[in-house]
């Protein structure tokens, strides 16, 4: 039955799949929680570590579970990358989560995110849908510092329970004008013009979008992430919104989009960049601004299926990645705070260049990434992503895009401002990041540079 | 009428009627049945167009189905009693700490 | 190769600095000192570079070029030609005063302070420096974020406001001209064939009138929000205010002629054709800003505003210059840009000295300096003077030359019955009034009659503030007499821009415009 | 005849040298006795070195048959095909003016010894006089008008600094910046007609120039000589103070006496005249030009003089009547005598720098009195300076035998016949003003020295004649006032700058006409006798008569005020209120914070959106997935 | 059946008793399991009636009479939103209508093949579908640990 090729291909999700069972035999002796986290980097390193060796070594096997799942190079590069993404999120959520289930639940979730890319059937991809989803409800409310916390976790279930039923409607509906499972059967009715084909891709499309939180679908994520803890928070923001859009350029493929769904690319995006952009200006708390900040960014990924269909894959990688480093960059450096709501308050971040001057250069640097402004990785992402609206002949919606990031650019300056020039010196005692998260933030900071110094050379690599 | 095409509306209608339960009911239970009702709609279609096609994905996603949405309960129940436990009320329209 | 080395080195040396600042964090005066041997070299390293710098070759000298982001035809491709060569030693030779400057006015987070001022001294020198239109955009917005910070922490009391609309207003010219660009390269790799961003490729894109009108209107944007063109130049007063001395310098010195060099560099080069469809317009905004800028420095009462607003009017002979495609209005505008960075820095730089003493900028609070504090007030009364342009200062080199180019261009088309731009031209010059009039207003309240300062009994310059002030009114004695060695080093580029911008760029099919500008 | 290289650079570079020397001296040792002697002797020393390298470099023109003297001493800037060239230029116009310049300079300079001598910025007023000198040195010798025009803004910056000297009285310095600030406007149509003439004949060389528009270089430039020498005109009313742009001269003695007798009277205010001659070949071509010249030259010297009429401040009257004066150089020079104008200059150098040292002198003595109605009876109390100022006073009204009589003639004579624009008109309103000044001159001259005393007692006590450094270069002045006019400028230039031919039925006239001029000097005398030597309720009465006309003089034609009202006011207004107050703030910044507030309220607006409730999210995802499928339609 | 399964699918929205709610809800699971066996696919229908009907209904009605007892003021049944709600909700019912019979494939038409039984999809589900058979184990242990994780909460929040 199954090959060495077969195993071979699935070696990073199998890492992570003994990372769990090791970390539950360890919940079961309970052994110590800091053992817990070491081994759960170790699984998550493993893994990405397997991924981007065989990547590297350009390991392509043929059909090794035909129809159900396959890997390139390319697919084994974007998941290396995006668990390598995950080992600052266990470094930070040391000084929140003090047992082992974070580590399992974050592990199953990854096991998720690694079937998406290689997914060939709606059957894996739904899988990994719901196992990329599923552990985080529980995440949402496991630090339950506060009642808000339930309640965002119950509002996440909800529509992303609505999500899967939508994606399944549409999956269902194609599955009944195509009579496959197969996610290719998605690119091939892209353009054509029978409304029931129709209706299933706009209905997967829909389902996309309202798990990547992009307006009108967008309602639930300021609400669950401002709930969540921080790792949380920064888990959902950066791997879960970067799975789900390498499900969709899974879905999508390599074809060129046309039709109906790429009007809905051009116009929800659009609106997200502007909503999220402005939503986000009056917000005080840190984690509802990422929240609106991120559907911003949800919107820039989607306009990067515009472009030619065979850069996409390339293309959202290197803006989730690029997304996702800065992200986490700042949420590590998040000051401590014993409430959680005034840690995450954004007066929690007044004069922090007084008090914890590193913190303050990093989250500065983070936000002015996010704001998309040069030299940081931000605007090559960025960059990359308009260019292939331009190419693509949008240039109408790609000049009220970028506008769009401009009103971005306002609040995350406010952030600086905050931390910078506020002349607020009473300081709260203790309020530095943890060490573990400081370190979380040294590895973000390292991959920043890397990502600004050597783009080419990174693009090249997704 | 056609026999697939009935049941295919009647899936659509399931479905529809279970966004629509998420829409209006403030029970906090209700909205999860409201839930499996939409599941359970797709879950028609899926069976409909399994037995036209006369393959058998569609039947192992049904399957997968059955999994997910018992799983989503499982995990579900636990947070409305948490939830209860905190407010009292299973009123869903109370729940808005979180907004803005 | 070794040559191009010392560009390098002279561009990355300030990071190097930032890095030893983070290293060492805290010790105040190590920082300063670490600062400005840091700018000391980088001028040493800049004079070489001129003294080296061919005058007689067309091209670019010193050149690096390495591929970067080769996917998109991006490359790290720097180097000097005639356009950057007096703006790059212009930016050296300022970083070691604006250090000197700052020596007793930033006491707090001093080692941060100087680590924003390397940086920034780096992002404007790439800026300048760099040949490839992605790497230009790089350092031009990566400017902002230490001048965002320099004016936002170590600024007056209004700070947060004017820093933000600082940032927010030329973010959003840069945020258009990102669009243009992109737009460009793309149409250039589509019609050429090329996917470059080089200057030099770019050169060669050929484009539709209607195209190039919206990408020059993109850019001019961007461009002329930097510089400032009145309407677009409210955020200037602003930031100029509320910016310490060093911040000030920079911006009025270095800064504000980034938009100037880049209308030279890419706006009207890269849309010859529409550049010349928009020349009478583009003068119109010129003139408007020498005139406005003036008018409103007469009624200030900030001293520091004052000299913002003699930067609007200042660098409207810039544009003046540039638009006239006359050499003689080419290299008076190169000129002026220099002069008046020497100028608004050396201002800056006496208005800030001023401010450590008596810390009030208002100029009703002032008078009768030049009894109390003899030697600023010979230092003033030479920096008023070169800002009104008076001869023997660069700032007559610089604004005879651009208005003698604007007329020597619009006189002919007087002839030819179209009289727009002589009208233009002539009240250019009777700018230079208004000039004389707002400055000397500026002198006479605050050096002449009764004696009236807060804070006396007041200390004269110091050795290090006359050093300071001594070097950059050498300079701008310098220019002022002997300009032909330093106009030689850009005569080339003068004749590049020109054969640029008068050659119609239009695909091949459509190449009859109507020739606006002879 | 010494030959040497860079002569002409030396001349104008050595008072540079005194500058800075003083200059760097004068702030660093501020004060001190041994700097005071060190400027003493730079500040004289320089000029009338200069003075000797003129007379040298004289002799060598002279030499050289008066074949311009051209010394280049390095480019300054080459653009293109263009060169702008800095190189200095000798010929019978500039050997004469210099010779003005550093020889009445150089008196002065001495004068100022004395008169400056208590001054505690005694330094820094040598550094400027020498910085003057400088420019004006700059100006004259200067080959290319960008040269001259260098020395034209230079010497404004002298003239700038030495108005505003004594800068504690901010009026001082205001008078200053106003002198300046008008002269700018002079300048700007200076520098368009500069650039007229690059454009038109590609080099700014004045010799060139002028050879071109005489047709001697092949082809006659294709622009309109009088454009050009209308704008230069422009230019010349700023310095040299003719109408509209007289107004800063009254004002600008402010300075200290030996300034308005340097710069004022002698030297600067006369660069417009310079500059016309210099230009001449222009305006041979320029009847337009010309004729405005003319008129506009009258007319200042007929106004200057009714003003001066009533001045009662003994500097004003001096500063009107050099208006006046110059009005009449403009008035020669309208008329295509362009030599006799510079005739002009030259007497009236000699005895108007005799009569404000002369003045300088009375102030001097009275301790900074300068009303003349608190003066009267200093015949006795100082001779030497009475004398002296009767002999320039004589030669300014123009008594016969005296340096102002044969120049201030020639004027009135080429006004009437010159056949380049002459008329009798111009030469009655001309010989009207003579007559003016003859009676506003003695009048000056009998309020300050004769009759009865009318200083305050206090003032009276003090009363001392000058140091020999400033009653020896009156009594020079003195002389050359007397003499001044035995040598025919004129003559001198006719080879250079030909004088206009007479229209041949006027030319019979000449007797008459002479005659009519010294009885309107002897008239204005006997008036002045006549009103001011009798008892004190004789002009009075006079005054009485013709109140509201006195009234409109006394205000000098409220120019001040119109200029005031018409053009100062209304542009700070517009300033401020217009560009600064609805411009900047409300339409620019409004627009700003109005789209600002705009995206704030969107914000709210989509923050009130975001109700926290479940249910309308829900609703939002159905009527998306509506929207969607809607959507999905449009493509049939 | 199928007329039966909308009905009570209808009456689930308007019923105030969350246990009538949950009554009406094993109706129309029942009644769709009713119409998969009228169908043909017989085990599916036995895995409705025994997964839903037996398991999470069963919880849910638990849960419910657990909770009803504290629940019991009457609190409102619909939200704010019912009636544009409803308008929606019939938007939608349309355009779905319309998108699904319009459509131009012959998806419809055609004679249904032969009904797989058991044995059949068992064979299809291990042989060509046993990966997604171990990753839905994957996905229950992810499922259980993330309700264990949960319980844990609560009783944390309780003690």
């Amino acid at each position: 039955m199954p090959s060495p090729d077969a195993l071979i291909a699935m070696m990073p999700e199998h890492f992570l799949l003994v990372g769990i069972i090791v970390l539950i035999l360890l919940e079961v002796v309970s052994l110590s929680a800091r053992a817990a986290l070491w081994v759960a980097i170790l699984a998550v390193s493993a893994a990405a570590g397997a991924a981007i060796f065989l990547a590297q070594a350009g390991f392509a096997p043929s059909a090794p579970f035909p129809g159900l799942l396959s890997v390139t190079p390319a697919i084994f590069m974007a998941k290396g990358a995006l668990l390598a993404l995950a080992v600052p999120v266990l470094l930070m959520s040391r000084s929140e989560f003090k047992d082992g289930e974070f580590s399992i639940l974050l592990l199953s979730s990854l096991y998720g995110l690694c079937l998406l890319p290689s997914s060939d059937s709606f059957l894996v991809m739904f899988i990994g849908l719901e196992l990329l989803s599923v552990p985080v409800y529980a995440l949402v409310l496991l630090a339950f510092r506060r009642p808000q916390s339930a309640e965002a976790a119950f509002k996440y279930l909800v529509l992303s329970g609505a999500a899967s039923a939508t994606f399944l409607m549409g999956v269902s509906l194609l599955y009944g004008a195509t009579g496959s499972m197969n996610v290719e059967t998605f690119a091939q009715v892209l353009s054509a013009s029978d409304m029931m084909s129709r209706a299933a891709t706009v209905l997967i499309v829909v389902a996309l979008f309202l798990k990547a939180a992009i307006v009108p679908f967008h309602a639930w994520a300021p609400d669950a992430y401002e709930g969540a803890s921080v790792p949380v928070t920064a888990y959902m923001a950066t791997l879960i919104k970067g799975a789900v859009l390498l499900a969709a350029v899974r879905v999508f493929g390599v074809v060129n989009v046309s039709g109906p769904v790429a009007d809905l690319l051009l116009v929800l995006p659009l609106v997200s960049i502007v909503w999220g952009n402005l939503a986000a200006i009056r917000q005080n708390s840190f984690r509802r601004m990422i929240a609106y900040s991120s559907i911003a960014h949800a919107g820039y990924l989607f306009y990067a299926f515009l472009g030619a269909g065979d850069s996409r894959q390339s293309a959202v990688v290197f803006y989730v990645v690029a997304y996702s480093v800065v992200n986490l960059l700042a949420f590590a450096l998040v000051p401590e705070n014993t409430r959680d709501d005034e840690r995450d308050s954004l007066d929690n971040f007044r004069g922090l260049y007084r008090r914890d001057p590193l913190a303050a250069g990093l989250i500065g640097i983070a936000m002015l990434s996010l704001a998309g402004l040069p030299p940081f990785p931000g605007f090559v992402a960025k960059f990359l992503v308009f260019r292939n609206v331009f190419a693509a002949g949008h240039t109408t919606y790609a000049v009220l895009g970028l506008i769009g990031s401009y009103i971005g650019i306002y609040f995350y300056l406010r952030v600086l401002v905050l931390m910078f020039m506020s002349a607020d010196d009473a300081e709260p005692a203790g309020s530095r990041a943890s060490s573990l998260a400081r370190m979380a933030g040294v590895l973000c900071i390292g991959a920043t540079a890397l990502l600004a110094i050597m783009p080419g050379w990174v693009i090249a690599r997704f | 009428m056609d026999r697939v095409q009935f049941l295919l509306g009647l899936s659509i209608a399931l479905f529809s009627l279970g966004l629509l339960g998420l829409v209006i009911r403030r029970n906090a239970l209700v909205m999860l049945m409201c839930m499996e009702l939409m599941l359970n709609g797709v879950n028609l279609s899926l069976v409909t167009f399994s037995q036209r096609h006369a393959d058998a994905g569609g039947a192992v996603l049904v399957f997968l189905v059955f999994i997910v949405a018992t799983a989503e309960i499982a995990l579900a129940i636990p947070i409305v009693l948490l939830l209860v436990k905190h407010t009292r009320s299973m009123d869903i329209g109370r729940y808005t700490d979180l907004k803005g | 190769m070794g040559e191009s080395l010392v560009l390098n080195l002279l561009l990355w040396l300030p990071v190097v600095g930032t890095v030893l600042l983070l290293v060492i964090r805290g010790n105040a005066s190590l920082a300063r000192v670490i600062t400005l041997g840091v700018m000391m070299l980088q001028l040493i390293m800049a004079v070489w570079l001129y003294a080296r710098f061919d005058a007689g070759v067309t091209g670019l000298q010193f050149a690096t070029s390495l591929p970067w982001i080769p996917q998109w035809g991006v490359s790290y491709l720097i180097g000097l030609d005639g356009f950057n060569i007096l703006l790059v030693a212009l930016t050296a030779f300022l970083g070691p005063l604006v250090v000197l400057g700052a020596h007793r006015s930033i006491e707090k987070d001093v080692t941060l302070f100087h680590a924003m001022v390397l940086l920034l001294q780096f992002a404007m020198m790439g800026a300048f420096v760099a040949q490839d239109l992605f790497l230009f955009y790089l350092f031009w917005e990566a400017m902002l974020i230490p001048m965002f910070l320099i004016i936002g922490i170590w600024g007056g009391s209004r700070r947060i406001y004017a820093t933000v609309k600082f940032f927010l207003y030329t973010a959003f010219g840069s945020i258009l001209m990102l669009a243009a660009l992109i737009y460009l390269v793309q149409s250039l790799a589509q019609t050429g064939g090329i996917t470059s961003f080089a200057f030099a490729d770019l050169y060669r894109a050929r484009l539709p009138l209607p195209a190039q009108t919206i990408l020059l209107g993109a850019f001019a944007l961007s461009f002329a929000i930097k510089v400032p063109m009145v309407p677009l130049h409210t955020w200037l007063p602003d930031a100029h205010v509320e910016a310490p001395t060093a911040g000030s310098v920079i911006l009025a010195g270095v800064l504000l002629k980034m938009g100037t060099y880049g209308f030279m560099k890419l706006g009207f080069p890269l849309f010859p054709d529409a550049a010349r469809l928009f020349t009478p317009a583009l003068m119109t905004l010129a003139v408007i800003s020498i005139v406005y800028g003036a008018c409103l420095a007469l009624v200030q009462t900030d001293i520091k505003k004052i000299i913002a607003y003699s930067s609007i009017s200042h660098l409207g002979y810039v544009m003046l210059g540039l638009l006239s495609l006359e050499l003689v209005g080419i290299q008076g505008a190169i000129i002026q840009m220099v002069s008046h960075g020497l100028v608004a820095a050396g201002l800056f730089l006496l208005v800030g000295m001023i401010y450590e003493r008596c810390h009030t900028r208002e100029l009703s609070d002032y008078g009768g300096l030049a009894r109390l504090l003899p030697v600023f007030s010979v230092f003033f009364m030479i920096f008023t003077l070169a800002s009104v342009g008076l001869p023997t200062t660069s700032g007559f080199t610089g604004e005879f030359l651009a208005l003698l180019g604007a007329f020597t261009a619009a006189w002919p088309l007087h002839v030819a019955g179209q009289s727009y731009p002589l009208i233009l031209s002539i009240v250019a010059v009777l700018g230079v009034i208004l000039g004389a009039l707002y400055m000397l207003r500026f002198a006479l309240t605050f050096l002449f009659g009764a004696v009236n300062a807060p804070h006396q009994p007041l200390s004269d310059l110091s050795l290090r503030e006359r050093g300071i002030l001594g070097a950059l009114v050498i300079v701008i004695f310098a220019l002022g007499l002997f300009p032909d060695s330093v106009m030689a080093k850009t005569e080339n580029a003068a004749r590049a821009y020109r054969g640029l911008v008068t050659t119609s760029r239009l695909p091949e099919q459509l190449n009859s415009g109507p020739e606006l500008v002879p | 005849m010494i030959s040497m290289p860079h002569a002409l650079a030396a001349i104008v570079l050595l008072p540079l040298v005194g500058f800075l020397v003083n200059g760097v001296f004068a702030t660093a040792l501020g004060g001190r006795r041994f700097s005071n002697r060190l400027a003493s002797i730079i500040g004289c020393g320089i000029p009338i070195a200069a003075f000797a390298l003129t007379v040298n470099a004289l002799l060598t023109l002279q030499a050289g048959n008066y074949t311009p003297l051209i010394e280049p001493l390095y480019r300054w800037a080459t653009i293109g095909d263009s060169t702008f060239e800095i190189a200095f230029y000798f010929d019978r116009l500039s050997a004469i003016m210099t010779l003005v310049v550093t020889g009445v300079g150089s008196v002065i300079h001495l004068y100022s010894t004395g008169y400056m001598h208590d001054d505690k910025s005694y330094g820094r007023f040598f550094a400027y006089l020498n910085l003057f000198l400088f420019f004006m040195l700059l100006l004259v010798l200067g080959r290319s008008m960008l040269v001259l025009f260098v020395g034209w803004e230079g010497v404004g910056l002298a003239s700038y600094l030495l108005i505003g000297f004594w800068f504690d009285d901010l009026a001082n310095a205001g008078a200053g910046k106003k002198a300046f600030v008008t002269n700018r406007i002079g300048d700007a149509g200076f520098l368009l007609g500069m650039f007229l003439l690059y454009r038109a004949c590609g080099t700014l060389d004045m010799d060139t120039i002028n050879a071109a528009f005489m047709g001697s270089a092949g082809s006659v430039p294709v622009v309109s000589a009088s454009l050009v020498g209308l704008l230069l005109f422009i230019g010349a009313t700023g310095k040299s103070a003719q109408i509209p742009l007289f107004v800063w001269l009254p004002d600008a003695m402010a300075g200290p006496t030996p300034v308005s007798a340097l710069i004022h009277a002698a030297t600067m205010v006369t660069a417009g005249v310079y500059l016309v001659v210099r230009m001449s070949g222009v305006y041979m071509h320029a009847p337009d030009a010309s004729q405005v010249m003319a008129i506009t030259g009258v007319a200042t010297a007929f106004f200057a003089a009714t003003i001066a009429l009533v001045q009662t401040d003994i500097k004003k009257v001096l500063a009107y009547s050099t208006v006046s004066q110059l009005g009449f150089m403009f008035l020669a020079l309208g008329v295509g005598a362009y030599g006799v104008a510079i005739f002009h200059v030259v007497t009236h150098a000699f005895f108007k720098a005799c009569l404000f040292l002369g003045a300088g002198s009375v102030i001097h003595a009275l301790g900074g009195e300068q009303d003349i109605r608190k003066m009267g009876g200093l015949r006795t109390r100082i001779p030497i300076t009475f004398w002296t100022f009767v002999i320039a006073t004589a030669a300014i009204a123009g008594i016969p035998g005296l340096a102002g009589f044969f120049s201030k003639d020639e004027i009135l004579w080429y006004a009437f016949a010159s056949s380049r624009g002459g008329s009798p008109w111009l030469w009655g309103v001309a010989a009207l003003t003579a007559l003016m000044t003859a009676f506003y001159m003695f009048r000056l001259l009998w309020l300050t020295f004769l009759g009865p005393s009318r200083m305050e007692p206090a003032v009276e006590k003090h009363v001392h004649e000058s140091p020999f450094s400033m009653t020896g270069v009156l009594l020079l002045l003195a002389v050359l006032s007397a003499v001044g006019g035995y040598f025919s400028i004129p003559h001198f230039l006719e080879s250079q700058v030909p004088l206009p031919s007479i229209v041949v039925e006027r030319e019979h006239y000449e007797r008459t006409l002479l005659i009519v001029s010294v009885v309107l000097a002897f008239a204005g005398l006997a008036l002045a006798a006549v009103m001011f030597g009798g008892p004190a309720a004789r002009p009075e009465r006079v005054r009485q008569a013709v109140l509201p006309l006195r009234r409109l003089l006394s205000a000098k034609y409220h120019v001040d005020e119109l200029y005031d009202r018409l053009l100062a006011r209304p542009l700070v207004w517009v300033s401020e209120h217009v560009l600064l107050r609805v411009g900047d703030r409300v339409v620019l910044d409004g627009i700003l914070h109005g789209v600002a507030s705009l995206a704030t309220r969107a914000a709210g607006l989509f923050g009130r959106v975001q109700t926290g409730s479940l249910h309308l999210y829900s609703l939002f995802v159905m009527a998306g997935i509506v929207g969607a499928l809607v959507w999905s339609w449009r493509h049939g | 059946m199928g007329l039966l399964a909308l009905v009570s699918a209808a009456l689930m929205l308007f019923l105030r008793q969350p246990m009538r709610v949950a009554l009406a809800l094993i109706t129309t699971m029942i009644a769709l399991g009713g119409i998969y066996g009228l169908l043909g696919v017989h085990f599916i229908a036995a895995f409705q009636v025994l997964i839903y009907v037996g398991a999470v209904m069963v919880f849910i009605v638990y849960v419910i009479m657990l909770l009803e007892l504290r629940d019991a003021e009457g609190s409102r049944r619909f939200s704010s939103w019912r009636i544009p709600g409803l308008v929606v909700f019939g938007l939608l019912v349309t355009v779905f209508g319309v998108s699904v019979w319009r459509n131009g494939t012959g998806a419809f038409t055609g004679g249904s093949a032969a009904p797989f039984s058991l044995t059949q999809f068992s064979a299809e589900f291990l042989s060509r579908y046993w990966l997604v058979f171990e990753l839905t184990s994957v996905f229950l242990v992810a499922a259980i640990v993330a309700a264990l994780a949960v319980i844990k909460v609560s009783r944390r929040v309780d003690g």
